[in-house]
C-alpha cells in the first residue's frame, strides 16, 4: 500500500479507535483524561496527514502517483452481488481514493478538529458528560474523514448517513434543553428530506452503473459538463442526468443547509459551541460541498443552473437575516449559511477550485470565529445576546484580537484568506455573466454576479456589526462584563486558526494544490477512458456551445490569441469583479464601525422607522421560514415531530446509561412495534403471525409420542404419496 | 503430513500412511485420552480436563492448516478431504473451542467436582464424529459418524441428572434420535440392495440411469432426509429440538446448535451435490423431486422456526426455533445444488451456505454466552430476567444486541452481508427460487419482531436490580464474537475468496471412483 | 414356490411396520427402545439378504453384511444410551411412562 | 428344506414381531422381541451370513436383550394400570402401519426379481474377516472409539443415580 494510504487509514482509524476507546471504558477513564484519549487520537491523525501530504507533495519515480501525477485508488472487493448496472465488478466494492482533494480535506479537517478538541477539555470541563462528548467526536473524526477517503458513491452514502447520526446527538447533547432535543429533532427532518433526493439520485446511478468508483463514474459520464440538451451519454438521457445530479445535489442541500432546507442550522446553535465550530461551521456542513465537488463532472448545464439558483438565494436571504440577529451564535449561523451559499453557487458557476478553495479557508476563519464566540460565551457566563455584551476587548484581549482577524478574513479583506477565495468565485461569476450576454440571453443571469457582491459588503457589515456590539463600547451588562475572563487552552487554538486565516489563502498553496487535483482526476479518467477522454471539469454552462464567442467590444480586456476563449473571459470577469469588490470590506466595515460606535443607539434609532422597522421585524423573524413551514407542512411535521419527539424523549434520555446508545433507537422502535402493532392493531400482520405461531406451538405439546407419530406420519405420507405417484405413471 | 507419517515407518496395518490427512481427528482421539488419564494427576478434575480438552481442540484446530489441500479420496473412498471438509472442520473445531471457554466461564461452576473427565469425553467425541460427517460418502461410515455424533450428545442433553428438565430433554432426544435413525439405517440398506454398493458416488451415478430410478429409491432419500434432517432439525424433524435446548445446559444448547446442525448441513450439502453432479436438474425425476424437496423443506422449516419463535419466553427456547429458523434457510440454498449442479450457481449456493455456517457460528456463541451469563448470575433463562441489561451490565447487553441483529440479518454485522449473498444466489437463478427469496425476506421481517423484543427488554425495560457481575472471560468471548461479526461483514470479500473452492469440490468427489 | 429376495424384504417390511406401530401405540420407554430394535433388524435382513441375492457377476462381496455387522454393534451403542438415560428419568420422574415427560413444551 | 426353513422363521418373526408391537405387558413383549431376534438369526443362516447369525444370537439376542431385560427388571415394580393408550392414538398408529406396509409391499413387489445366487460356494468367513481388518478396518476402530464414549456415558449416567434426590425442583 503506497504510504500516503497508510497513513491516511491510520488518521480514519485512530478517531474510530478513541470512539471505541471511549465507548467501553469512557466514564472510568474520567473527565479530563477521556479528552486527553480524544485529543491524542485526532493529533495524531493530523500527524499523519501531515506525514501523508508531505510524502504526497514529494512523490517522484517510480511511484506513480503524486502531487499533479495520478491519485491512489485501491479497492476491496466487499460482497459478491453478482451483476449489478453496466459497470459492475460482480461485487459491492469498497475502496480508498487519494488525490490532493483528500490530502487538503484531511489535513483541514483533522487540524480543525485537533484544535476542537484542545478547545474543548477547557470549554467542556464542567459539563457531566465530558466523557461521552468526545465519544461522539471520536465517532465524528471518524465518519467525516471515511467520507473524505471514500471511493466509492456506495461509501459516501454510508459515511454521509454516518455524519448525520453524529451532528444528531451532538446537537442534542444538552437533552435536557428542549430547545436543543427540538433543534436534533428539526436537523434529523430537514436531513432527511435531503437524503430522500440523495437516495433518488443515488438510486438511479445504481440502477444503470452498479456499485461504480469516483474515477470509473467520471470516466462513464464525465463529458455531461459540456452536454447539450437532448444529447445522451450511453444509457443516460440529458433529462436522466439532470435529474441524477440534481437529486444529488439534494442531499447537499440538506446537508450544507441550503434554501430552503437551511433552517436546521441555525437551531443547530443548541449545540456545544465547540460543535458549532466544528461541525456545523467549518467539516460536516462543507461535506455538501465536497459533495458535489466530487459530482461535479457528471452535472449537466441545467443541474448545474439549478445548483446555481440555489447557492445565490441562500447567500442574499441568510446575509439578509444575519443583519439584525441578536444572538451572537445566530449570527455565525447564518454567516455560514450564506458562505456556504458562496461555495454552492461556484459549484453551479464553474468555478470548481473556486469552491473547494473557500471551503478551506472559510473552515479556518469560520473555526475561529466560532471558537472566539464559544470564548466570549464561556466568558460571559453563557450569554449568547449581544445586546447584553459590549467593550469585551479589555477583558479577553486575545479572544477579541483573534476574532477581529476572523472578521476581517470573512470580509474579504485583500491579503487575508477569504480575499483570495472568495474573489475567485465572483469572477467565474462575472465571466459567466459575460458569457450569457453574448448568447443573448438577457440581463438577469447577471444576478450571479450582482447579489453576491452586494452580500460582500453586507458580509463585511453584519460582520463589523457583531465585532463592535461585542468588544467595542460600553458594557451593557456590568454583571457579565466583570466576571469576563479568558483561558489559555482555549485562546491558544485562537491564535492558531487566526493565524491560518491570515496565511491560508496565499501562503499554503491551498488552491495549486486543488489545480493538481484537475489535473489528477484527469489523468485517471484518460487511464480508465482512454486519450479521448476530455477534460471533466470542463464546464459548457450557459454556453451549450463551445463556439459561440461573445462580442468583443462587451468585454473590457482585449482578447488575447495565446489564452483560451474561456480563460479570456475569465480575465475580463476578474477585472470587472475587482472594480465593484475591491472596497468592499473597507465600506461594509466602515459603516459598522460608524453605526455601532456607540453600541446599539444608532441603529435603535434607525430601526425605529417606518420601512426599515418592517424589514427589522421580517428579517430578525428569519423571514418565516419557519412559521411558513410550519403552516405549510403543520399536520404533517406535527404529527411527525410529535412521533420524532417521543422518540427523542425515549432515545436520549436512554442515552443516559449505557455504551450501545444506537441500539436504543431500535429498542425503541421495537417498543413502538409491539405497542402500536401488536397492541394498537389487534388484527394487523403481527398478530395474525402471533396466531399462526400459537396454532404452530400446538403440536409442540411436549409429548414425545406425538412427536414420534408426527415424524413417522410424515415420513408414512412422503412414501405413500410417491409410491402413488411411481406406481400410477407406470 | 502423509509423508510425515510414512517416515514413522508403516505397520502392518492397511492404510496406515493415509491416516495422515486425518491429523485433526487424530489429535481429537488423542485428546479425548488424555482427557480420560487427567484425572490421575490432579484434584481439580473439572479444570484440567477443559483445559486438556481445550488444548487438544485448539492443536485439532492448527492441525487443520496442515492437511488443508491434501485434497483427495481416503481408504478406498471411506473418508474424502477437500476443501469443504476442511472448511467445516476449521471453523467446528474453532467453535467447540469456543464452548470449552464459555463453559470455563460460567459453567464451570455449576458443575459437580469429577464429572469433567466423562463430560469432556462426550463433547469430544461428539466432536469427532460431528468433523467425519463433512468427510465421507459412504453409507456405512454416514450411519457410522451420525450415530457417533448423536450417541453422546444424548448423554449431554441430560447431562444434569439430578435435574428433571435435564432428564426429560435427554429421553425425547434419544427416543426421537433412535426412531429417525433408524429410519435412516432401512433407507440405506434398501440404497445398497438397488445398487449393490456403499459408496454415495458410485450410487448417484447408478441413480442419474433413468431406468435405474427404482421406487424404492423415494424411501431412500426419505430415510436419508429423514436421518439428517433430524440432525438439521428441519420440520417434522425438528420436535425435540426446542425440548431438549430448553431441558439441557446452556453450553450443550449451544453446541448442538451449530456444531450438530452444521454438520449435518455440510453431509446433507455433500450428498445432494453427489447426486446432482451424477445427473443435471432436467435429465432425471430424481433430482428434480429432491429440489422441490428441499426448497419446501426449507421453507416450511424457516417460517415454522420464526412463527414458533414469536410467543417464547425462555431465551434458550427462543435461540432453539431461531436455529431451526436459520436451517431453513440454508436447506432453501441446497435446493439449487441439486437442481444447478455442474453450473456455477451450485458451486456459489453451496459456498453461500458454508459462509452463512461461518457467521451463524459466532452470532450463535456470542448470544449463548451471553445467556450463558445471565443465567450464572441470575439463575433465570427467561428473557424478562434480561430487563435492564443495558444498564447492569452493558457490554453484555451490547454483545446480545450486536449478535442478535446479525441473527436478523441488519448491517452493520456480517449476518447481514450471509443473508443477502444467501438470498442474491436463489434470486440470481430465477423461477421459483424467487419465491425461496421472498419467504426468506419475510421470515426476517418476521425475526425481526422476536429479536427486537429481547433488545427492548435489555433496554428500555428495567426493574431496578443491581448490576449484573460476574467473570470476564464470557463477556471477552462475547466481545470477540461481536467483533468477529463486525471483522467478517468488512473483510467479507476476503472470506469469499478463502471459501471460494468450498463449493468446487466436484473434481475431487469424482476422484473417489477413481481409488477405488 | 422358490424363496427368492422379495420374501425378505416383506418380511423386514413387516419388521419395519411392526417396529413403527410398537414405537407409536407404546407408553413404555423400553417398550419404544424395543420398536426401534425391530426397525433395525428389519434393516439388517434387508442388508443381508440384498448381500446375498447380489448379482451373480460381482464375486464374493460383503458389503452388506459387514454393514450389518456395524448396525448389530451401534444397535448395542444406542441401547445401552438409551438405557442409561431412560434410567435417569426414571430416578428424576419414579416412572418410565412417557407421557410423564411433558414439562418441556410450547 | 430352505423353503420350509424360511417361512418357520418368517412365521416365527412375523408373529413374534406383532406380539412386540401389541402386547401389554413389557416382560412379554421382551419375550417376543427374543423369538424375533432368534428367528432373524436363522434367517441369516439361510442367507449364507452364518457368522452374523452368530453375532446376532451372541450380541443381539444374549447382550442387547439381557441389557433390556435389566431395564425392564430395575423399572418394573411401577404400576401399569393407568397406561393405557387412546383408541384413536391406536387407530393413527394402525392407520400409519398399514400405509406405509402397502406402500412398502406394493413398491418391494414392482422390485425386478434377482437370480437365485448360487449356493455351492463355502462360508466366506475368511474374506468376512479380511475385509473386516481391511478395507473396513477404519470404521471397524472408528466405532470401538463410539463404543469408548457410549461406555463412559452411559456409565456416567447410570452411576450414583439416588444422589440428591430431594435437592430437585
Amino acid at each position: 500500500m503506497p504510504l500516503p494510504a497508510t497513513l491516511l487509514l491510520i488518521a480514519t482509524l485512530l478517531p474510530l479507535a478513541s470512539f471505541v476507546t471511549l465507548v467501553f471504558a469512557g466514564k472510568r477513564i474520567g473527565t479530563p483524561l477521556a479528552g486527553v484519549v480524544a485529543t491524542g487520537a485526532i493529533g495524531g491523525s493530523f500527524a499523519a496527514s501531515i506525514g501523508a501530504l508531505i510524502s504526497w507533495l514529494s512523490a517522484a519515480d517510480p511511484v506513480p502517483w503524486g502531487a499533479a501525477r495520478e491519485p491512489i485508488l485501491l479497492l476491496y472487493k466487499w460482497v459478491p452481488i453478482g451483476q449489478v448496472g453496466s459497470n459492475s465488478t460482480g461485487w459491492l466494492d469498497l475502496g480508498i481514493y487519494i488525490d490532493s482533494l483528500t490530502l487538503a480535506m484531511f489535513t483541514m479537517v483533522t487540524m480543525v478538529a485537533l484544535l476542537v478538541h484542545v478547545f474543548s477539555i477547557g470549554y467542556m470541563r464542567g459539563d457531566k458528560r465530558f466523557p461521552r462528548f468526545f465519544t461522539y467526536l471520536g465517532l465524528f473524526g471518524f465518519s467525516m474523514l471515511g467520507l473524505v477517503i471514500s471511493a466509492t458513491v456506495l461509501q459516501l452514502f454510508i459515511f454521509w448517513e454516518l455524519v448525520g447520526v453524529c451532528s444528531y446527538l451532538l446537537i442534542g447533547f444538552w437533552y435536557e434543553k428542549k430547545s436543543a432535543s427540538n433543534a436534533a429533532i428539526k436537523a434529523f427532518i430537514a436531513n432527511r428530506v435531503g437524503d430522500v433526493g440523495f437516495l433518488i439520485g443515488f438510486g438511479i446511478l445504481f440502477y444503470h452503473l452498479g456499485n461504480v468508483t469516483l474515477p470509473n463514474l467520471w470516466a462513464t459520464l464525465g463529458s455531461a459538463g459540456t452536454l447539450a440538451s437532448g444529447e445522451a451519454i450511453g444509457n443516460f438521457g440529458y433529462t436522466l442526468l439532470t435529474v441524477m445530479g440534481i437529486g444529488l445535489f439534494f442531499g447537499a442541500i440538506g446537508k450544507s443547509a441550503q434554501f430552503p432546507l437551511h433552517v436546521w442550522l441555525p437551531d443547530a446553535m443548541e449545540g456545544p459551541t465547540p460543535v458549532s465550530a466544528l461541525i456545523h461551521a467549518a467539516t460536516m456542513v462543507a461535506a455538501g460541498v465536497y459533495l458535489c465537488g466530487r459530482i461535479f463532472p457528471i452535472l449537466t448545464p441545467d443541474a448545474k443552473l439549478f445548483i446555481a439558483v440555489i447557492g445565490v438565494t441562500t447567500l442574499t436571504m441568510a446575509a439578509l437575516i444575519a443583519i439584525v440577529q441578536s444572538d451572537i451564535k445566530k449570527v455565525l449561523a447564518y454567516s455560514t449559511i450564506s458562505q456556504l451559499g458562496y461555495m454552492i453557487l461556484a459549484m453551479g458557476v464553474g468555478s470548481w477550485v473556486g469552491g473547494l478553495f473557500h471551503l478551506i479557508t472559510h473552515a479556518f476563519f469560520k473555526a475561529l470565529l466560532f471558537l472566539g464566540s464559544g470564548s466570549v460565551i464561556h466568558a460571559a457566563h453563557h450569554e449568547q445576546e449581544l445586546t447584553q455584551y459590549g467593550g469585551l476587548a479589555r477583558k479577553i484581549p486575545v479572544t477579541a484580537i483573534t476574532f477581529l482577524i476572523g472578521v476581517l478574513a470573512i470580509a474579504g479583506t485583500p491579503l487575508l484568506a477569504g480575499y483570495y477565495s472568495k474573489d475567485m468565485i465572483l469572477a467565474h461569476a462575472a465571466a459567466l455573466g459575460y458569457l450569457a450576454e453574448g448568447q443573448g440571453r438577457g440581463g438577469l443571469w447577471w444576478a450571479f454576479f450582482v447579489l453576491p457582491v452586494i452580500v460582500a459588503y453586507i458580509t463585511a457589515f453584519y460582520m463589523m456589526r457583531c465585532w463592535m456590539l461585542t468588544f467595542w463600547g460600553k458594557p451593557r451588562n456590568r454583571e457579565v462584563y466583570e466576571h469576563a475572563h479568558e483561558y489559555p487552552v482555549m485562546y491558544i487554538p485562537l491564535i492558531v486558526l487566526a493565524v491560518l486565516s491570515i496565511i491560508g489563502g496565499s501562503y499554503l498553496g491551498v488552491s495549486d494544490l486543488l489545480q493538481y487535483t484537475q489535473q489528477e482526476s484527469n489523468a485517471i479518467v484518460r487511464t480508465i477512458g482512454g486519450d479521448a477522454a476530455g477534460d471533466v471539469f470542463a464546464s459548457a454552462w450557459p454556453v451549450r456551445s463551445h463556439n459561440v464567442m461573445p462580442p468583443h467590444e462587451e468585454l473590457d480586456v482585449a482578447p488575447a490569441a495565446e489564452i483560451s476563449l474561456a480563460g479570456h473571459v475569465l480575465e475580463a470577469g476578474e477585472h470587472l469583479m475587482h472594480r465593484w469588490v475591491g472596497w468592499a470590506f473597507a465600506i461594509g466595515i466602515g459603516l459598522a464601525v460608524v453605526i455601532y460606535w456607540n453600541g446599539l443607539t444608532i441603529a435603535q434609532r434607525l430601526t425605529a422607522l417606518p420601512p426599515l422597522n418592517w424589514i427589522h421585524t421580517w428579517l430578525y423573524n428569519k423571514m418565516y421560514f419557519d412559521e411558513l413551514y410550519n403552516s405549510v407542512f403543520v399536520g404533517g411535521v406535527r404529527g411527525l415531530s410529535i412521533v420524532l419527539g417521543a422518540f427523542d424523549r425515549k432515545v436520549v434520555d436512554g442515552l443516559v446509561n449505557g455504551a450501545a446508545a444506537l441500539t436504543r433507537g431500535l429498542a425503541v422502535i421495537s417498543g413502538a412495534w409491539d405497542k402500536y402493532v401488536i397492541d394498537g392493531m389487534v388484527n394487523g400482520a403481527a398478530a395474525v403471525a402471533r396466531g399462526i405461531g400459537s396454532l404452530l406451538r400446538i403440536p409442540q405439546a411436549g409429548r414425545i409420542r406425538l412427536y414420534v407419530t408426527m415424524l413417522f406420519a410424515s415420513v408414512t405420507a412422503a412414501v405413500a404419496v410417491v409410491v402413488l405417484v411411481v406406481l400410477m405413471r407406470s | 503430513m502423509s509423508s510425515t507419517l510414512a517416515i514413522i515407518g508403516s505397520p502392518f496395518i492397511p492404510g496406515w500412511d493415509q491416516l495422515g490427512a486425518f491429523l485433526p481427528e487424530l489429535v481429537l482421539v488423542a485428546a479425548i485420552v488424555g482427557v480420560l488419564i487427567t484425572p490421575f494427576f490432579t484434584e481439580r478434575r473439572n479444570f484440567a480436563c477443559a483445559v486438556v480438552a481445550l488444548v487438544g481442540l485448539v492443536g485439532a484446530f492448527v492441525s487443520v492448516f496442515a492437511v488443508a489441500g491434501e485434497d483427495g479420496a481416503y481408504f478406498r473412498g471411506l473418508l474424502v478431504s477437500d476443501s469443504l471438509a476442511v472448511l467445516w472442520k476449521g471453523l467446528l473445531l474453532l467453535f467447540t473451542a469456543g464452548i470449552v471457554l464459555m463453559w470455563i466461564g460460567t459453567m464451570a461452576e455449576a458443575m459437580r467436582e469429577g464429572d469433567g473427565p466423562e463430560f469432556f469425553t462426550l463433547l469430544l467425541g461428539a466432536t469427532l464424529g460431528m468433523s467425519l460427517m463433512a468427510s465421507t460418502t459412504n453409507l456405512l461410515m454416514i450411519f457410522l459418524v451420525v450415530e457417533l455424533a448423536s450417541l453422546p450428545s444424548y448423554v449431554l442433553a441430560g447431562f444434569r441428572k439430578t435435574h428433571r428438565l435435564g432428564a426429560e430433554a435427554s429421553l425425547k432426544y434419544v427416543l426421537f434420535g433412535a426412531a429417525t435413525s433408524s429410519i435412516m439405517v432401512y433407507g440405506l440398506s434398501l440404497a445398497y440392495g438397488l445398487y449393490g454398493t456403499l459408496d454415495l458416488a458410485k450410487i448417484a451415478e447408478q441413480m442419474a440411469v433413468p431406468g435405474a430410478q427404482h421406487v424404492l429409491l423415494a424411501v431412500v432419500l426419505i430415510g436419508l432426509i429423514a436421518g439428517i434432517g433430524f440432525k438439521i432439525s428441519a420440520v417434522p424433524f425438528h420436535f425435540w429440538c426446542p425440548d431438549v435446548f430448553e431441558g439441557a445446559h446452556v453450553d450443550v444448547a449451544a453446541f448442538l446448535s451449530v456444531a450438530s446442525k452444521g454438520a449435518a448441513l455440510v453431509l446433507l450439502l455433500r450428498m445432494v451435490m453427489l447426486i446432482g453432479s451424477a445427473a443435471g436438474f432436467e435429465a432425471s425425476a430424481v433430482t428434480v423431486s429432491l429440489a422441490w424437496t428441499l426448497g419446501i423443506l426449507g421453507a416450511v422449516t424457516a417460517t415454522w422456526g420464526n412463527l414458533a419463535a414469536f410467543a417464547q419466553t425462555n431465551i434458550k427456547r427462543l435461540l432453539a426455533y431461531s436455529s431451526i429458523a436459520h436451517a431453513g434457510y440454508m436447506v432453501c440454498a441446497l435446493s439449487l445444488l441439486v437442481a444447478r449442479r455442474n453450473e456455477a450457481p451450485a458451486a456459489d449456493a453451496a459456498q453461500a451456505v458454508i459462509l452463512y455456517l461461518a457467521v451463524y457460528l459466532f452470532m450463535n456463541l456470542g448470544a449463548f454466552t451471553i445467556a450463558a451469563l445471565v443465567w450464572r448470575q441470575t439463575g433465570s433463562e427467561q428473557i424478562a430476567d434480561f430487563s435492564g441489561l443495558g444498564r447492569r451490565a452493558p457490554i453484555a447487553a451490547a454483545v446480545m444486541t450486536a449478535c442478535l441483529f446479525s441473527l436478523v440479518g441488519l448491517p452493520p454485522l456480517a449476518g447481514f452481508a450471509a443473508k443477502l449473498v444467501l438470498m442474491k444466489v436463489l434470486f440470481d437463478n430465477g423461477g421459483w427460487w424467487t419465491v425461496l427469496v421472498f419467504v426468506i425476506g419475510i421470515n426476517t421481517v418476521l425475526s425481526l419482531y422476536y429479536y427486537l423484543r429481547i433488545v427492548k427488554v435489555m433496554y428500555l425495560q428495567d426493574r431496578g436490580e443491581d448490576v449484573l457481575g460476574g467473570p470476564i472471560l464470557p463477556r471477552v468471548i462475547g466481545v470477540a464474537c461481536a467483533a468477529m461479526l463486525v471483522i467478517m461483514l468488512i473483510g467479507f470479500g476476503s472470506l469469499d475468496r478463502l471459501t471460494r473452492d468450498a463449493g468446487r469440490i466436484h473434481d475431487t468427489n469424482s476422484s473417489v471412483a477413481a481409488v477405488k | 414356490m422358490i424363496v427368492g429376495l422379495h420374501h425378505y424384504l416383506v418380511l423386514a417390511a413387516i419388521l419395519l411396520v411392526c417396529g413403527i406401530v410398537t414405537m407409536l401405540i407404546k407408553r413404555n420407554a423400553i417398550g419404544i427402545l424395543m420398536g426401534v430394535e425391530l426397525i433395525l433388524n428389519a434393516a439388517n435382513v434387508n442388508l443381508v439378504a440384498f448381500n446375498h441375492y447380489l448379482p451373480a457377476d460381482s464375486g464374493i462381496r460383503l458389503d452388506g453384511q459387514i454393514f450389518a455387522l456395524f448396525v448389530i454393534v451401534l444397535a448395542a451403542a444406542e441401547a445401552a444410551i438409551a438405557l442409561a438415560i431412560i434410567l435417569s428419568f426414571y430416578n428424576n420422574f419414579a416412572s418410565i411412562d412417557v407421557e410423564k415427560a411433558s414439562n418441556l413444551k410450547g | 428344506m430352505t423353503t420350509v426353513l424360511f417361512y418357520i422363521f418368517a412365521l416365527l418373526v412375523a408373529c413374534s414381531a406383532i406380539g412386540v408391537a401389541v402386547s401389554r405387558n413389557i416382560v412379554r413383549t421382551a419375550v417376543c422381541l427374543f423369538f424375533t431376534l432368534t428367528g432373524v438369526a436363522g434367517l441369516y443362516f439361510l442367507l449364507n451370513a452364518e457368522f452374523l447369525a452368530a453375532v446376532q444370537l451372541v450380541v443381539y439376542a444374549g447382550g442387547t436383550l439381557i441389557l433390556i431385560v435389566f431395564g425392564v427388571m430395575l423399572t418394573n415394580r411401577l404400576p401399569s394400570a393407568g397406561w393405557d393408550v387412546k383408541p384413536w392414538e391406536k387407530t393413527v398408529a394402525l392407520g400409519i402401519g398399514a400405509v406405509l406396509a402397502s406402500a412398502l409391499v406394493a413398491s418391494i413387489l414392482s422390485l425386478p426379481p434377482r437370480a437365485q445366487p448360487d449356493e455351492s460356494g463355502a462360508y466366506p468367513v475368511l474374506e468376512l474377516g479380511a475385509a473386516l481388518l481391511g478395507d473396513y478396518l477404519l470404521p471397524f476402530e472408528l466405532v470401538s472409539v463410539v463404543l469408548l464414549v457410549v461406555m463412559i456415558g452411559a456409565a456416567y449416567l447410570a452411576k450414583g443415580r439416588r444422589r440428591n434426590r430431594e435437592a430437585q425442583p
